[in-house]
């Protein structure tokens, strides 16, 4: 028997006044993702059991993915380990729906990556879908009118016949989605490995724009305001999809097959933009909430609690999609495209007025009220009477077990010496195909299969998009301020440690940002891990959270909001650890920005910081000997940030043509990407590196040391440049310089056509999937 | 000619976006004004044809029924909901 | 001069084409689809985006509005009005041009720098090119497929009516490479590319010489103020 | 419940390029798999259900086919095959 069978209907709803009746009731609690000792906490909360509709609140509410409850004691250290100079410019800081940055002239800006890996797996197209319409959603909460989207995706091996599925359907999504809300796209990641192949991760990223004075939070304090639910209509379409709770758990017999896919309605959701930044700028909204995952029972709850005051809320006022819909469901439905208003009674008519206008519909569900209690009822009959703070925020907290993996030691000494790859004197033909094999590997070759499925023109305001290392978006037309976005993970660096992976991640988003001309201010993370309850997993989530922590203290700049994905795994098998990390950064004109590829003839091209014996976990060792093990390269913080203020300096006198940061396959992609960018030919000599640095010639092409960036710089500014550099103790080495040839030269390596090595890089995903 | 038409709609749980917008653009056209309200809903599926240069057979239909529900739907948000054939 | 951007819900690009028309040294005149005023506009610019989600046909329900009405009235009486990419769809679906869009031939949305030839520059929208001058504007829908009858294609072809041809790439499969049409009268122009999205330098495609710095689509807009002022 | 369908077809002389990709995958995917070569066409059009909560009238059934040619085809490009009703 199902928890809302039949019997129940027919009988009435499962009042409050009958769970206190009826202590001894059998309630499925178990099925719906609740511990033990967790419902008898409900039981204590509530002083009696919970109606089945408390019941469906608590469980969805305090699930993994609403409450963070295996996450939240190491979450706490992003607000920790900061010093008041990194909170200087943070408006609102971690817990809110998205953070909030000041960014000078009375701009603030909103960002935050969100996951949506498991509806993406089920049903590629709408789950990727309506994960960008949930991010989006988020910043809109906060006042801001969003400006760009990004996507990090992780897809299984190529080869396998399911990718082209998941591609397929999430590429599919993520361009109908964003492409029909009007956001430009302007950078992401896709990756390729077989970890994710049962488990792909797709994360999309939203940024907004607001004035300091428009920002809203999501609060219900003024007793007497009312509660209104606008936008589309509650159906039954994802009861249960953000949490524990399966379809299963409604049998049968009961209302429905509830199915556990959301969908999206882009369209629905660009109104909805439009309607609430008129309801902003009216001034009509005391507080909002998007309604995401949990629903009605998470706005609620959270709205109330977050106010500090209580509610009181007629279910039956809800507007339905379907009419056989049970209190229960309305309360844990995801139906997408709603949000929550609190308005003053005497706005109400300006709110009408609006809402008419845009043909949003709405109701007013109930009132805010000063007892801090959440009461909901269902006709006449009361089913929920809870207070607010004990659903939104007082869930259970876990100190899950942590163990060193007992892989860890052997995967950490099978470095690529240990394995016997690495061989000195390598011969020119095969580091040339080495080369050419790399950036035509999946992961290594040209996205723009995917990336040119996406706008990245609507608004007018884009500076910079895929395939630039960072996105960059005018916020100011007045001015020309504007902010830079780049997203980072490497979940082999990660897998080998996650410490220094997650550090990796930072200093790789960071210095992408650096590179375009942009100030680093802001971080923001998704982190995608197995299971918590596997002891090892808890290893590397806290290694990664603490590496995060300990790197953005070291920077800097603050972690403003993130989010947590866990139980990414099929069977037994978790997904490398995949923390995302996206880095926000400011310039004061985009005009100034940076181009990533070379575009001037006669430019010299020098490789910025020092190479190392670095191919542990490289794109090396993975696309040409299928190798993983060692370590990951040595980070260096404080030289990043050293490298990003030269940048920045060298940027702000107008003295780079063009900056590239190495990273994944090392100096050569970086090289392959620059003369491919506008079609300029270049000449290579690797010997300065190699006798500089020490190493050879598989290091100086493929080795991914960080805090390298790759500049062209005109003659004119020559000495002024490499002044600049030297006088801040970056290490500068003419490399290069650029050439009409239209060929690519490695001295010592191979010459190539620039149209062969293009053929080569952009080929690859379009036959894979085209 | 001979055809097959396979009929694929949304499954009724889900929204359907595009059946929505149509129906308020009916409501506001005033449509067959009379009774433009009667029309409580519209839902827009897919009309599949897979024609033939020949009879079609039983046999064909089978594989149509598998082919609809394995791949020209998503079973997931589609339900096939009529095979016929023409001959 | 005025110039009128209609915004339906679901339209995303009027903002950007408003902003052309301000470079263009025009007044932007922003009109709202539910209402038949057409505010006394000189020209009228249907810009891109997704009107209605564009879920029955793209530019169905659009073609339907209120504010169509006028336009179709005012275009018949010569007023210049500019379709671009869903405004050239709802053209198409209110008939002020002939044909029909349907999804790309390759199934997906595509957003690329399009190389196009201007073949009529007698119209109120293309009159500041050179005939069969070469131009890269923006190009980004998912259902930009041109297709007509052999008898339709014959009479474009006959009158001079396709404006704009795909160069090098034909990104969607559109019959004879249109990129976009007008009409007799050359009042009436639609196409596919987003000339607002190649109006200020560093936003728009690149060029051999900058980044982002192609402003091809400039003259969509001055060419329509320079014909208002020599009308 | 009570619902009429209208069924929309692009004309046979225009292209389908959806159609044609369709056929492509199947034919790619060796689909039923003796006589795959024998589709020789597919073509992809739309089923459209407009529902009453009321039994259906023959002046309905004309309105809908007003409907149908007026708004939810479109004639260029289009044709309405097919205008049914279940009650
Ligand atoms: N799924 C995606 N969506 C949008 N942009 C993407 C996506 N995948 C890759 N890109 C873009 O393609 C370019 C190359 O990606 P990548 O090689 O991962 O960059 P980097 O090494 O600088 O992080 C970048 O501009 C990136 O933003
Ligand atoms: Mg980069």
């Amino acid at each position: 028997m199902g928890l809302f069978g039949k019997k129940k209907i027919a009988s009435g709803v499962d009042t409050t006044t009958e769970a206190a009746n009826t202590p001894d009731k059998v309630q499925p609690y178990a099925a719906l993702g609740l511990k033990d000792d967790e419902y008898a906490r409900i039981r204590e909360i509530l002083g009696r059991r919970p109606s089945s509709s408390e019941l469906a609140m608590y469980s969805v509410m305090w699930s993994e993915h609403c409450s963070y409850k295996s996450s939240k004691i190491y979450l706490r250290q992003f607000g920790e380990k900061v010093t008041p100079e990194m909170n200087k410019n943070l408006m609102v800081g971690m817990g809110e729906n998205a953070g909030v940055v000041d960014i000078g002239e009375g701009w603030a800006v909103t960002f935050k990556v969100e996951s949506h890996n498991h509806p993406s797996y089920i049903e590629p197209f709408q789950g990727a879908a309506t994960g960008v319409g949930g991010i989006v959603r988020d910043i809109l909460t906060m006042g801001a009118r969003p400006i760009a989207v990004m996507d990090q995706l992780r897809f299984g091996e190529p080869s396998n016949p399911d990718t082209a599925r998941v591609v397929h359907g999430v590429v599919d999504g993520i361009s109908f989605y964003g492409n029909c809300l009007g956001l430009p796209n302007i950078g992401g990641e896709t990756v390729f490995d077989k970890v994710y192949q049962g488990n792909p991760l797709v994360n999309a990223l939203s940024v907004g724009a607001l004035r300091h004075e428009d920002l809203k939070l999501a609060k219900a304090s003024n007793p007497g305001d009312l509660v209104i639910l606008f936008g589309a209509r509650t159906g039954a379409d994802g009861i249960g999809g953000v949490s524990v709770l399966a379809s299963e758990t409604f049998d049968s017999t009961g209302p429905a097959k509830r199915p556990a896919v959301q969908v999206g309605d882009p369209f629905a959701e660009k109104v909805l933009i439009e309607c609430c930044l008129e309801l902003y700028a009216a001034q009509v909204v005391a507080g909002i909430q998007d309604l995401g995952g949990a629903g009605i029972s998470c706005a609620t709850s959270e709205l109330a609690s977050n106010g500090g005051a209580g509610m009181r809320v007629q279910l039956q006022d809800v507007l339905k999609r379907d009419e056989s819909l049970t209190p229960e469901e309305i309360l844990m439905s995801e139906s997408q495209e709603r949000m929550m208003g609190i308005v003053p009674k005497k706005d109400f008519k300006k709110f009408k007025a609006i809402v008419d206008k845009w043909e949003v519909e709405f109701s007013v569900i109930g009132e805010v009220i000063a007892e801090d209690r959440l009461y909901i009822n269902w006709g006449h009959e009361e089913i929920v009477n809870v207070p607010p703070r004990t659903v939104a925020h007082d869930g259970p907290v876990y100190e899950r077990p942590v163990a060193f993996p007992s892989y860890q030691d052997a995967l950490n000494n099978d470095s690529v010496h240990a394995h016997g790859l690495f061989r000195q004197n390598d011969n020119a033909s095969e580091l040339a195909a080495q080369l050419v094999q790399i950036v035509s590997s999946p992961n290594q070759a040209d996205k723009g299969y995917i990336t040119n499925q996406y706008d990245r023109y609507v608004g007018g305001n884009t500076a910079l998009a895929q395939p630039d290392d960072s996105g960059m978006i005018r916020v100011s037309e007045e001015t020309g301020l504007g902010i830079s976005l780049a997203t980072d993970a490497n979940g082999r660096y990660c897998y080998l440690d996650p410490y220094q992976g997650a550090r990796l991640a930072l200093a790789e988003a960071y210095r992408n940002v650096a590179v375009s001309g942009a100030t680093p201010v802001a971080v923001t993370n998704c982190l995608n891990f197995g299971s918590p309850e596997n002891p090892e997993v808890m290893w590397q989530f806290k290694q990664a959270t603490a590496g995060l922590a300990d790197g953005c203290l070291e920077l800097g700049i603050p972690v403003t909001g993130g989010n947590v994905s866990f139980y990414n795994q099929t069977g037994d098998v978790a997904i490398h650890p995949t923390p995302v990390v996206g880095v926000l950064g400011v310039i004061d004109d985009v005009a100034r920005r940076i181009p990533s590829g070379w575009q001037d003839a006669g430019h010299n091209i020098y490789l910025l910081g020092t190479t190392k014996d670095e191919l542990d976990g490289s794109v090396w060792s993975e696309v040409v000997h299928s190798h993983l093990g060692g370590r990951p390269p040595v980070v260096d913080l404080a030289y990043e940030k050293q490298l990003a203020e030269a940048l920045n300096a060298a940027s702000e006198q107008g003295l780079l043509a063009s900056a590239h940061d190495l990273s994944e396959a090392g100096l050569a992609q970086a090289v392959v990407e620059s003369v491919l960018r506008f079609g300029m030919g270049a000449r290579i000599w690797l010997d300065e590196i190699q006798q500089r640095d020490g190493v050879d010639r598989t290091c100086a092409l493929f080795s991914e040391s960080t805090g390298r960036v790759l500049v062209s710089v005109g003659r004119e500014d020559d000495v002024k440049f490499v002044g600049l550099c030297e006088a801040r103790g970056i290490p500068v080495l003419r490399i290069g310089v650029t050439d009409n040839s239209g060929e690519l030269e490695i001295q010592d390596v191979a010459t190539w056509q620039l149209n062969d090595l293009r053929g080569a890089h952009e080929a690859t995903l379009p036959e894979l999937f085209g | 000619m001979p055809k097959i038409i396979v009929e694929v709609m949304p499954k009724e749980v889900l929204l359907d976006p595009a059946g929505k917008s149509v129906m308020n653009a009916l409501h506001r056209k005033g449509h067959s004004a009379s009774k433009k309200s009667d029309i409580t809903a519209v839902r827009i599926g897919k009309r599949i044809e897979l024609h033939f240069d020949r009879e079609i057979t039983d046999k064909d239909l089978a594989d149509a029924r598998e082919i609809g529900e394995s791949f020209l739907s998503n079973g997931v948000i589609e339900d096939v909901v009529k095979i016929s054939s023409e001959n | 001069m005025k110039i009128g951007v209609v915004t339906f819900p679901g339209t995303l690009d009027d903002r950007d084409a408003a902003r052309a028309v301000r470079l263009a040294g025009g007044e932007a005149v922003s009109l709202w689809h539910a209402d038949t005023n057409l505010h006394k506009v000189d020209a009228v610019v249907l810009p891109g985006g997704f009107s209605y989600g564009d879920y029955l046909r793209c530019g169905a329900i659009a073609a339907q509005a209120p504010v169509m009405e006028s336009i179709i009235k005012a275009a018949n009486g010569g007023l210049p009005v500019l379709g671009i990419c869903n405004g050239f769809q709802v053209l198409v679906e209110s008939h002020l041009l002939p044909g029909g869009l349907i999804r790309n031939e390759h199934q997906h949305f595509i957003c690329r720098d399009q190389k196009l030839i201007v073949e009529s520059n007698t119209t109120a929208w293309t009159n500041e090119f050179e005939l069969n001058q070469e131009i890269t504007i923006p190009l980004k829908n998912g259902e930009g497929g041109y297709i007509a009858t052999d008898e339709t294609l014959k009479r474009l072809e006959g009158e001079g009516l396709i404006t704009f041809r795909y160069k090098e790439v034909n990104p969607n499969g559109s019959m004879n490479d249109i990129a976009g049409l007008r009409n007799e009268r050359g009042n009436v122009v639609g196409l596919m590319p987003h000339p607002e999205h190649a109006v200020e330098p560093g936003f728009g495609p690149d060029t051999t010489v900058a980044m982002r710095s192609g402003v091809d689509g400039l003259k969509f807009f001055t060419s329509v103020i320079n014909s208002l002022v020599n009308a």
